[in-house]
C-alpha cells in the first residue's frame, strides 16, 4: 500500500503509523460529559467502505495525514495534512483562551 | 446420521464410499425460529450446538452468508491455548481448554486437538518475570503453568537458536503443557454436523441485510433468502461486527476491523513439536500434522475488512522467524491468507446481552477467537437461553469500557491495533 | 551418451559438460540443463513419490507448476528442501536427493498405504482416532498416540538446522512499467513501453527470456522465434530505462500496484560471488504493471494418469525443443483440444515415434488430420484412455471408444505399447497475480478456463493470460498492452508475421474419463475424482470446502494444474456450471517463497543495536551489557569471581557508603520548544509546568486518555520557551508521538516544536554522599553547592574543557546529579567524572544496583506503571493537579478506576530471609499443594544492602489498607513459599533527608 | 579544544572491502560535519525561516517540499513541513542562528551530536541505498540538493542528495554504528572503499 503524503510524495505503507478513526471528537479539555469523553475514547465509527482515518508519517516528516481510504479495497481516495483541518483548531483555540 | 467410527470406515471402505451422507443437511430456511444465529463460523454453530445440547432449544438457524466457516475459524493459526494474565481471562479460556480436551468425543467428529503445549519464549529478565507472574497467576486458578530453562527449551526444539549470540537471546520460557492446536476446519464441520443432528437449520449462502423490528426490539432479519423472524437473534460475526450492527442502526462500537495474516511452509518432516512464541516481536509458530509449519504475528495494523494482507508484515514475520530458527531460511513460505479481527479497546472479547431488546452480542475475539470456540458458544448459549451472563462470561459487557472495567492483558490502553 | 539425448537441438551448451549427482547417484548433464531434463536424458523416469499413497511418480511438466518431481538440494549442511527438479538448473556439483522415501526410492516402505486407499478416502481422519471415552485413553490421548505415527509419516523434505551461510537482500525499486512474462508478449509490451521512454523493468521466472518462443518451434518474419526473441531481448539491454530481471518469480500483488518478486541470484551457481546475495527480493513499485505470464497446461483425469512417464504434451515439447531430450521412444498423446498435435509434430521430428493421437473429439478437422499424418501418427478420434501399464516407468495404456456427450465408454480396451503418454486437458491462463491485485475471475465457457478479471489495480494483459493462446495474438496485444501501460496510443505499424502450426483454442469440455482405477486430479495431495465425489456426498460441495476437505490444490504446486478439473468434477456431480462451484482467490505467493528471502537484510540483523556514547567504555572496563529494547547498558561491572548479586550489592552499597555513577544517556529526551512549550506541558503533564522556573527541573507523570498512567520522568526549564523533557527508555518513542498527535491534530494552534534529542546528549548520573565533592573537584565555570544549584536546580559549566549541563535530581535517593553534555564528548566527560571520583570511591554501577536503590526507595518504573495502574494505585495522586484540566484528568476517577480492591503499589519484606521472585504472587492463607487467592504479584525486587533484607515493591489489592499486615509469598513455579510483611514501598530515607542533604 | 567521538570509530576500515577487484563501485565515508541544526517554522512563518538561513549561512534554499542546496561546506534541505536541516563543516552554526530565528519564526535545535552523517558515492551508490529504503533514488525523482526523510526499519534517516552520485545520510547517533555495518555489508557486493 502506498499512502500519499502531502509532504514527501508517495510512501509505503511501512513508513506510517496508524492512529485509527479521523471522525472522533475531543471533548474539550476541562468537559466533565462523561459519555462524550468515552466515546471519544473508546467508540470507533468501522465502516466497510471509506474511511476518513488519521496516520502519521512516523518514518518520514512525522506529520499526522488524514486520508480516506476503503476498507474493503484499500484504495485510497484523498490525503491531505490532519493539521489542516481549520475549523477544528479554531473550535480548541478559543476554548484556549476562555 | 451414522456415527464416526474407524469401524464405519471400513465399512464404507467396502461399499466405495457411497453412502457416506452429507455432514450436515442444506435446509430452506423456516418463516420463524426460537433462536437465529447470525455467523456460521465456528462461534455460531458451537453456540447452536450447546443452545440444543444444553438448553434443549433446537428450533434455531445458524445463517451464514457465504459458505460455512468461511470466516475466521478456517483462517486462523489454531493455537488453544488458557496462558492468560488476567484471572477474568484465565477463567473463561480455562474453561474452554477442559472443553476442548472433550470435543472431538463430544462431537463424534475428530478435531485433532494436539496437547504439544505452547512455549512463550523470554529474552530479558524482566520479560521472565512478566511470565512468572502470568504462569503464577494461571497456577493459582489451577491451570498448568512451568517456567523451561534454556536446556530444556533446547531438547524440546532442537531448531531453536539459543545460543547467547543471537540478537535477543533465550534465557528461558513459560510453557503451558496442556495448550496445542487443533484441526480447524473440522471444528466448523463438528459443530455443524452436532447441531444439525440436534435439530439446528444451518443455512449457508443466506446473507443477513437488515434486521426487523418492533420499536427498539430485534423480532427477526430480512436476508437474501428472504424474511426470517425469531423471538431472538443472536450475533456472532466477529470480524464483520461492525458492518452487521451498522444494518441494526448502531454505527461506533468500541471496535475497530483489522486484518492479520497467517502463513504456511510447504510441508517437512517434523522440526517443531510444540507451539512457540517470540517475546521480542510479534511472531508465532506451529508445526501441522500435514508437516506445514504454521505462522504468523501482528496485525496489519489499519481497519480492513479486505481479507488482504500487505507486505510490511510479511517481511516482520519471516524476520522474526529467522531470528528463532536460522536454519530455516531455505525453507519456503508456501500460502498467506488474512483474516478480519474485531479488535476491542481491551483485547478481550464482548458476549452479553444486548445492545438492544432482543439481540445478543458475541463479538470483539481479537485474535484469540479459535481457541475460545467451546466456551464462547457454550456461554453465549447460556446467556441467550436464561437471559442473563453465566459466570465465566459476565465481566465480558459492552459497557466495561466505560465504567473503567477494561480486561486488559497487554496494558496498551484504548489502541485495538496494539492489543 | 545419454540414452534419451537428441542429437542436435535445444539451447544446451553440448560444449559443457556438468556433473552432478541424485541419490548419490553420479549423472552428467549439458549447461542448460535443469535437474528434470538431465534426469530425463539419462533415463531416469522415477523422481519422487506422492504425499499420501507413496506412489512412484515422474516429471509431469517442464516448469514451475511441477507436482510430482520434488527434491532436496544439499550445499553442505544447509538443506533445500521440496525444489521441484524443472526449476533446478544444474551446475558442477550439485547434489540432489529425492524426499519422502524409506529406505529409498525405488523401494518405498509406506507405498504398503496404497493398499488401505479406500479406507483413506479424502476426510478419514475426521471419523476415526477419537480413541475411547473412558480410562486412560479418553480425552486427547489416543489421538495423540496415533498423531505421533501419522506426523512422522507426513511431511515431504527435511529442513535442516544448521544456519544458511549465504546472505539475502531487498532491493526497493520503481518504474512506471513493470512486465511480467517474457514470452512474445511480454516481450513486445517491454519494447514498446522501453520505446516510450518509460521505466521499465521485465521479470521471468525462468533462466531465460522468451517463455514458449523458446520451444514452439514457430517462426516469425522467417526466423525461428527463439532467435526472434533473443534479438528482441538484446535491443531491450541496449536501453538504459529496461531492467531485465531474468530467473526472477514476480509472486505477490500487493495494494497500491505494489509487486514482490523473487530473483535467483546465485541458486544456479557453484558458489556466490563476494557479498551476493542468493536471493533478492525485489519490492517494486509499479505505475502499471503489464501482465503477459502464459497459461498452464492441464493434465486429464484417467486411470492412471499419474504413472510415472505420463506427462503434460507441451512438457514433452520443451524438453524435445529446448533441452534436446526425448520424453520416450515410442509416444502417445491423449488429448481434448488442438495443441496437442503440435506437440506430436515436434517430437516426431525430434525423432520419436508418435504411435498414436487419442483424441476425445470424434469430430476433428482436417489441420489436424494434416498435423498427425505429418507426424506419422495413427489417430484415434473419438476414443479415450481408460488405464495405463507399468511400475516406475510407462509400459503401455488402454484405450476405448469414448462419448464425449454422455461420457460413456464403449467397445473392447485396446492396448497401446508405448513408453511415454503425453496429455493435454486444455489450457489455463495463469491469471494468479490478477485475482490477488483484487478481482474474482471469470469462466470462459468457449475456452474452458478461467480468465483474468477486469483490473482492480493498474495492470493490462496480453497473450495467454488473457486466454489469447496464439503468438500472433501474443504479439499484437503485448504491444498495446506496453503501450497502453505507458500511457500512449502507438501508430499503427506492421506487425511481425508468425508462421504457427493451426489450432483451434477451445478444447472439448472433458475432463475426466470414468473408468475403473485411480484417477489423480491433484497429483501431489493424491486426490482422486471419487474424492471429489465423496466431498460432494457429505455435503463439502463449495469450492473451498472441496479444497479443505480433500486438501485440493494444497499441495507445494497449490493446484496450478489441478484446480480447473477438480472444480469440473464437483460441478459435474453437483449438475451445476462450473462458475457457480465458485472461484478460488490466490493469495500470494504465486510460487513458494524462500523465508531468507523475505527477512532479505534482516537475516542475521533483526534489529539494530542502539548504542550510548560510552558504550565501548563500558565493554572496555568489565561490565556485563543487558539488552533493554534496542539499547545495551551495563548491567553489572563485574569484579573476578563475584556473582551477579554480589556485585550489585556492592556497587549500591559503595554509592550510598561513597558515590557512583550510572550511564543514564538512553533516557529519552524531547526538547520542548516555542511561545506555548509550557502551555503544551500543562496539557500532557499531570502537574504544573508553566509555573517552574527557568533553570529548575521538576518530575511530571503523564497519563493516557483513558485515564491510567503513561509515563513519567523529569522535566528542565533551560529557557522561557525552551524545555527539556526527560521520558522512561522503554516509552521514549511513545511520548514523542504522543506529543506529535496532540500538536498536529488535537491543538494545532499551540506553536511547540518537539524533537527527539535522545541521541545529542549523554548523561551520567553521579549520586551519593561524596557526589558533590567529586563535581566540585572536575566542574569549572559554576559552583554545586546548595545555594547555587539546589535540589531540582540546572547549572551550566564545564567538564575537562567540555561544556556540560548539570541538574540536581535523584533517582537512587541519595545527594545526586545528572550530568549532560554533547553525545561526542559523552565518554571524555565519563573518564573526567572517574578520574575526579577516585579519591572518593567512586564506583561504577550498572541496572542491578540502579533497580536495587530505586526499589528502597519506592520509585515506580515500567514494571509498576504497566498500562493497568493509576496515579492513586502507584500513590503518584499527590501530582494530579487540581487546577486545570490534562489529559486522563476526565476520565481518571471512573468507578473501576477507583474501586477500592485494586491492585496498588507496596513494599514487602521477606520474613525467612530468603530471596524473592519477580512474578511470584502473594496470597493470605499459604496452600503450596493447591495454589490459590492470589492478592498481587511481586514487579521487582532484590537483596537491599541498605536494609540488609531480602525486599520487593509489589502490586497488592487493596495494598496501602494492608501495611504492616502479614501474608506469603507463592511461586508455585519456582516452588519458593514463605512469609512476608506488607510495608510501605517507601524504605529507605523516607523523608527524602539524603537527597535533599 | 577536544575532539568529538565518532561513534563508528571501532567499526571504520579505511580501505578496499568486499568485491573490490572487479572494482570499487561506491566509496564510504563519514563527514563529520561540526553543525548540525535542526530548524523550524510556525506555520506561515516558512519564508522568514528560509530567509534567515540565507541571511546566517548564504544557501538560498529553493522552495518546495524537499527542497535543498548544497555548496560543499555548507548544506540545507527541508525534510518536514517548515522544517529544515542546516549543516557546516565547522562548528558552532547555533550561535549564527540566535537573534535570526525570532520566537515569532520558529525554533532552533542544535543536533550536531545527535546526528551522525555519512556518505556514499559513486556510481552504485543509488544501488546500495535501494536495498534500505523505499524511496525512489534516481535522479529526476530525487534531484542534486534535495533531502528526504524516511526509515530502515527501526532507523530513522534524512538523506540529501550532494552530487550525481553522491548522497549524505543523517542518522541518530545510537544507531549510527548499526546502520554503518549493515551500509558496508549492503556495499560488499559492488565493492567499496571507506575513506
Amino acid at each position: 500500500m502506498l499512502i500519499t503524503c502531502p509532504y514527501c510524495g508517495p510512501r509505503d505503507v511501512i513508513e506510517f503509523t496508524y492512529q485509527g478513526d479521523g471522525n472522533r471528537q475531543r471533548p474539550q479539555p476541562s468537559s466533565q460529559d462523561l459519555d462524550a469523553w468515552n466515546a471519544y475514547v473508546y467508540d470507533r465509527l468501522n465502516p466497510a467502505g471509506d474511511h476518513n482515518e488519521i496516520w502519521q508519517h512516523s518514518g518520514g516528516c512525522r506529520a499526522h495525514l488524514r486520508v480516506v481510504r476503503n476498507t474493503l479495497t484499500h484504495e485510497i481516495s484523498s490525503s491531505g495534512f490532519a493539521r489542516g483541518d481549520h475549523k477544528a483548531a479554531a473550535r480548541h483555540k478559543s476554548e484556549a483562551k476562555s | 446420521m451414522a456415527e464416526y467410527s474407524a469401524f464405519s470406515l471400513l465399512k464404507n471402505a467396502f461399499t466405495g464410499n457411497k453412502d457416506w451422507k452429507p455432514a450436515w443437511r442444506k435446509p430452506d430456511p423456516k418463516a420463524s425460529y426460537d433462536v437465529i444465529v447470525i455467523g456460521g463460523g465456528g462461534h455460531g454453530l458451537s453456540t447452536a450446538y450447546y443452545l440444543a445440547k444444553e438448553h434443549g432449544i433446537t428450533n434455531v438457524a445458524v445463517l451464514e452468508k457465504g459458505w460455512l466457516g468461511s470466516g475466521n475459524v478456517g483462517r486462523n493459526t489454531t493455537a488453544v491455548r488458557s496462558n492468560y494474565l488476567l484471572p477474568s481471562n484465565t477463567r473463561f479460556y480455562e474453561h474452554s481448554m477442559k472443553m476442548w480436551e472433550n470435543l472431538s468425543h463430544d462431537l463424534n467428529y475428530n478435531v485433532m486437538f494436539s496437547q504439544r503445549g505452547c512455549l512463550n519464549l523470554a529474552h530479558t529478565p524482566a520479560q521472565f518475570d512478566d511470565y512468572a507472574r502470568r504462569g503464577n497467576a494461571m497456577r493459582h486458578l489451577g491451570v498448568d503453568a512451568e517456567l523451561m530453562t534454556v536446556a530444556e527449551i533446547k531438547r524440546l526444539v532442537p531448531a531453536l537458536d539459543v545460543s547467547g549470540s543471537a540478537r535477543f537471546p533465550i534465557l528461558g520460557g513459560l510453557m503451558q503443557p496442556r495448550a496445542g492446536s487443533a484441526r480447524h476446519d473440522a471444528v466448523a464441520w463438528g459443530y455443524a454436523r452436532g447441531a444439525d443432528r440436534r435439530g439446528v437449520d444451518i443455512i449457508e449462502n443466506c446473507e443477513v441485510t437488515g434486521f426487523l423490528r418492533d420499536g427498539d426490539r430485534i423480532t427477526g432479519v430480512s436476508t437474501t433468502r428472504g424474511e426470517i423472524r425469531a423471538k431472538k437473534v443472536a450475533l456472532a460475526v466477529a470480524g464483520s461486527t461492525g458492518r452487521v450492527m451498522q444494518l441494526a442502526g448502531i454505527d461506533k462500537m468500541p471496535i475497530e476491523s483489522h486484518v492479520l495474516q497467517a502463513f504456511v511452509t510447504e510441508s517437512l518432516k517434523p522440526i517443531i513439536d510444540t507451539i512457540l512464541t517470540f517475546g521480542m516481536g510479534h511472531f508465532y509458530i506451529s508445526q501441522s500434522d500435514k508437516g506445514g509449519l504454521v505462522y504468523g504475528g501482528d496485525l496489519d495494523g489499519y481497519n480492513s475488512y479486505a481479507q488482504r494482507g500487505s507486505l510490511p508484515i510479511v517481511d516482520e514475520v519471516m524476520s522474526e522467524m529467522l531470528a528463532l530458527f536460522p536454519g530455516l531460511a531455505r525453507v519456503r513460505m508456501l500460502r498467506s491468507w488474512g483474516g478480519v479481527c474485531d479488535m476491542t479497546m481491551d483485547g478481550s472479547p464482548i458476549i452479553t446481552t444486548g445492545p438492544l431488546p432482543g439481540m445478543y452480542l458475541n463479538c470483539g475475539w481479537c485474535y484469540g477467537g479459535f481457541k475460545a470456540t467451546p466456551a464462547s458458544g457454550w456461554c453465549f448459549a447460556w446467556t441467550i437461553a436464561k437471559d442473563e451472563p453465566h459466570d465465566f462470561n459476565a465481566p465480558f459487557t459492552l459497557d466495561r469500557f466505560y465504567r473503567g472495567l477494561v480486561i486488559d492483558d497487554k496494558g496498551q490502553g484504548a489502541t485495538p491495533r496494539l492489543h | 551418451m545419454s540414452p534419451r539425448r537428441t542429437e542436435t537441438g535445444g539451447r544446451i551448451d553440448r560444449l559443457r559438460t556438468i556433473r552432478f549427482t541424485f541419490d548419490g547417484t553420479p549423472y552428467t548433464g549439458y549447461a542448460g540443463d535443469t535437474l528434470a531434463s538431465a534426469l530425463l536424458a539419462n533415463g531416469v523416469t522415477l523422481f519422487g513419490r506422492s504425499f499420501k499413497y507413496h506412489r512412484p511418480r515422474g516429471v509431469l511438466t517442464a516448469g514451475v507448476e511441477e507436482p510430482n518431481a520434488l527434491v532436496t538440494v544439499l550445499r553442505g549442511e544447509v538443506r533445500e528442501p521440496n525444489i521441484a527438479a524443472t526449476m533446478v538448473e544444474i551446475y558442477d556439483g550439485l547434489v540432489a536427493v529425492s524426499q519422502n522415501r524409506f529406505p529409498s526410492l525405488a523401494w518405498d516402505v509406506n507405498a504398503i498405504n496404497q493398499l488401505g486407499g479406500k479406507i483413506l478416502s479424502a476426510g478419514f481422519y475426521y471419523k476415526t482416532f477419537m480413541g475411547p471415552v473412558i480410562g486412560p485413553l479418553k480425552g486427547t490421548r489416543f489421538w495423540m498416540f496415533c498423531e505421533h505415527f501419522i506426523r512422522r509419516a507426513a511431511g515431504l523434505g527435511r529442513a535442516g538446522t544448521a544456519a544458511d551461510p549465504e546472505r539475502y537482500e531487498r532491493m526497493n525499486a520503481f518504474c512506471d512499467v513493470l512486465v511480467v512474462g517474457s514470452g512474445p508478449a511480454g516481450l513486445m509490451a517491454a519494447r514498446a513501453a522501453a520505446d516510450q521512454g518509460q521505466r521499465v523493468i521485465l521479470c521471468e521466472l525462468e533462466p531465460h527470456f522468451g517463455g514458449s518462443a523458446n520451444w514452439s518451434g514457430e517462426t516469425i518474419d522467417g526466423t525461428p522465434v527463439a532467435d526472434w526473441a533473443a534479438r528482441a531481448v538484446g535491443q531491450l539491454e541496449g536501453h538504459d530505462n529496461v531492467r531485465l530481471l531474468p530467473r526472477t518469480t514476480v509472486w505477490g500483488y500487493y495494494d497500491g500496484n505494489t509487486l514482490a518478486a523473487l530473483e535467483r541470484v546465485t541458486d544456479h551457481k557453484e558458489a556466490p560471488a563476494k557479498g551476493e546475495p542468493r536471493h533478492r527480493y525485489w519490492a517494486i513499485r509499479a505505475k502499471s504493471v503489464v501482465l503477459a505470464t502464459g497459461s498452464f497446461e492441464r493434465p486429464l483425469v484417467f486411470p492412471g494418469n499419474d504413472r510415472p512417464c505420463v506427462m503434460l504434451a507441451h512438457a514433452a515439447e520443451r524438453y524435445a525443443n529446448e533441452f534436446g531430450v526425448l520424453p520416450g521412444d515410442r509416444i502417445a498423446l491423449f488429448t481434448n483440444n488442438d495443441s496437442a498435435y503440435r506437440s506430436a509434430l515436434a517430437l516426431k521430428s525430434a525423432g520419436a515415434a508418435i504411435v498414436a493421437i487419442i483424441d476425445v473429439r470424434q469430430d476433428l478437422s482436417s489441420e489436424m488430420r494434416k498435423l498427425a499424418t505429418d507426424a506419422e501418427a495413427e489417430i484415434l478420434s473419438g476414443h479415450a484412455v481408460v488405464s495405463t501399464e507399468g511400475g516406475k516407468a510407462l509400459s503401455g495404456l488402454k484405450v476405448q471408444r469414448f462419448d464425449m456427450v454422455s461420457g460413456a465408454l464403449t467397445g473392447d480396451a485396446r492396448s497401446i505399447h508405448a513408453d511415454c503418454l503425453l496429455m493435454s486437458g486444455g489450457w489455463s491462463p495463469t491469471i494468479h497475480l490478477a485475482s490477488q491485485a483484487g478481482a474474482r475471475a471469470e469462466w470462459d465457457a468457449a475456452r474452458q478456463a478461467f480468465l483474468p478479471p477486469k483490473p482492480t489495480q493498474k495492470w493490462v494483459g496480453a497473450g495467454a493470460f488473457i486466454g489469447s493462446f496464439s503468438t500472433a495474438e501474443a504479439i499484437a496485444e503485448g504491444r498495446a498492452a506496453g503501450l497502453s501501460a505507458a500511457g500512449a496510443t502507438g501508430a499503427p505499424t506492421a506487425l511481425p508475421v508468425v508462421d504457427a502450426a493451426p489450432g483451434d483454442p477451445d478444447p472439448a469440455p472433458v475432463f475426466e474419463i470414468k473408468a475403473k482405477g485411480k484417477s489423480f486430479v491433484d497429483f501431489q495431495h493424491d486426490v482422486t475424482a471419487e474424492d471429489v465425489r465423496l466431498a460432494h456426498r457429505e455435503g463439502f460441495v463449495s469450492v473451498e470446502h472441496l479444497k479443505r476437505y480433500t486438501t485440493l490444490g494444497m499441495a507445494t504446486d497449490q493446484g496450478k494444474s489441478s484446480n480447473v478439473p477438480g472444480l469440473a468434477i464437483m460441478a459435474e456431480a453437483l449438475g451445476k456450471p462450473i462458475p457457480e462451484v465458485g472461484t478460488t482467490r490466490f493469495r500470494p505467493p504465486y510460487s513458494a517463497v524462500s523465508i531468507g528471502s523475505l527477512a532479505a537484510e534482516r537475516f542475521g540483523d533483526l534489529k539494530p543495536e542502539r548504542l550510548t556514547p560510552m558504550h565501548d567504555w563500558h565493554i572496555a572496563n568489565g561490565a556485563t551489557m543487558y539488552s533493554a529494547g534496542l539499547w545495551y547498558r551495563p548491567m553489572i561491572y563485574g569484579l573476578a569471581g563475584e556473582t551477579i548479586e554480589q556485585a550489585y550489592v556492592r556497587e549500591a552499597k559503595a554509592t550510598r557508603d561513597s558515590a557512583g555513577i550510572v550511564d543514564v544517556s538512553t533516557l529519552g529526551k524531547i526538547a520542548v520548544q516555542g511561545p506555548d512549550a509550557a502551555e503544551l506541558l500543562d496539557r500532557v503533564y499531570t502537574n504544573m509546568f508553566s509555573t517552574l522556573a527557568v533553570g529548575k527541573a521538576r518530575y511530571g507523570l503523564m497519563l493516557r486518555e483513558d485515564g491510567l498512567a503513561f509515563d513519567d520522568g523529569t522535566t528542565w526549564r533551560l529557557g522561557e520557551q525552551n524545555f527539556l523533557m526527560t521520558t522512561t527508555t522503554a516509552n521514549a518513542s511513545k511520548v514523542m508521538q504522543h506529543l506529535e498527535y496532540f500538536l498536529d491534530v488535537i491543538w494545532p494552534e499551540l506553536k511547540v516544536t518537539v524533537t527527539s534529542v535522545t541521541d545529542e546528549w549523554a548523561g551520567a548520573a553521579i549520586g551519593g554522599p561524596k557526589a558533590r565533592a567529586i563535581l566540585a573537584a572536575c566542574v569549572k565555570g559554576t559552583a554545586v553547592d546548595n545555594v547555587t544549584l539546589p535540589f531540582m536546580g540546572i547549572v551550566h559549566g564545564k567538564i575537562a574543557d567540555v561544556p556540560v549541563m548539570i541538574c540536581r535530581l535523584s533517582f537512587s535517593g541519595e545527594m545526586a546529579f545528572e550530568v549532560y553534555s554533547g553525545a561526542g564528548y559523552g565518554t571524555h566527560v565519563w573518564e573526567a567524572l572517574i578520574e575526579a571520583g577516585k579519591p572518593f570511591g567512586l564506583v561504577t554501577y550498572g541496572l542491578e544496583a540502579l533497580g536495587t536503590m530505586r526499589i528502597e526507595k519506592g520509585h515506580v518504573t515500567g514494571a509498576e506503571i504497566d498500562g493497568r495502574t493509576t496515579a492513586r494505585d502507584l500513590h503518584l495522586d499527590w501530582m494530579l493537579s487540581k487546577k486545570k484540566p490534562f489529559i486522563g484528568s476526565a476520565m481518571m476517577d471512573r468507578e473501576g478506576l477507583i474501586a477500592p480492591d485494586r491492585l496498588q503499589l507496596v513494599g514487602l519484606v521477606s520474613l525467612d530471609n530468603r530471596p524473592l521472585n519477580g512474578g511470584a504472587h502473594i496470597v493470605e492463607e499459604l496452600d503450596e499443594a493447591n495454589p490459590h487467592g492470589s492478592i498481587g504479584h511481586i514487579t521487582a525486587c532484590c537483596y537491599s544492602p541498605a536494609l540488609g533484607k531480602h525486599i520487593a515493591l509489589a502490586l497488592v489489592s487493596g495494598g496501602k489498607a494492608r501495611h504492616g499486615t502479614r501474608a506469603f509469598v507463592s511461586d508455585p513455579l519456582r516452588n519458593r513459599f514463605g512469609p512476608i510483611e506488607i510495608v510501605s514501598n517507601h524504605f529507605y530515607d523516607p523523608d527524602g533527608s539524603r537527597m535533599h542533604g | 579544544m577536544v575532539e568529538r567521538q565518532s561513534p563508528l570509530e571501532p567499526e571504520y576500515y579505511p580501505g578496499s572491502h568486499g568485491n573490490f577487484e572487479h572494482g570499487v563501485d561506491v566509496i564510504l565515508s563519514e563527514t563529520r560535519p561540526g553543525s548540525i541544526l535542526q530548524l523550524a517554522a510556525w506555520p506561515g512563518e516558512e519564508k522568514r525561516l528560509m530567509s534567515a538561513i540565507y541571511k546566517a549561512t548564504g544557501l538560498a534554499l529553493p522552495d518546495g517540499a524537499g527542497g535543498g542546496v548544497t555548496d560543499g561546506a555548507r548544506s540545507a534541505f527541508g525534510f518536514a513541513p517548515g522544517k529544515f536541516t542546516v549543516v557546516d563543516e565547522a562548528e558552532g552554526l547555533a550561535a549564527a542562528f540566535s537573534g535570526v530565528v525570532t520566537p515569532a519564526i520558529g525554533t532552533v535545535t542544535d543536533l550536531s551530536h545527535g546526528r551522525t552523517a555519512m556518505r556514499i558515492a559513486g556510481p552504485k551508490a543509488e544501488w546500495v541505498l535501494a536495498k534500505f529504503f523505499a524511496i525512489d533514488f534516481a535522479l529526476p525523482a530525487f534531484p542534486i540538493g534535495a533531502g528526504r526523510s524516511t526509515t530502515h526499519h527501526d532507523v530513522f534517516a534524512q538523506i540529501q542528495r550532494t552530487g550525481a552520485d553522491q548522497f549524505d545520510i543523517y542518522v541518530f547517533r545510537s544507531f549510527a554504528r548499526s546502520f554503518w555495518k549493515a551500509l558496508c555489508h549492503a556495499s560488499e557486493e559492488v565493492g567499496y572503499e571507506v575513506q
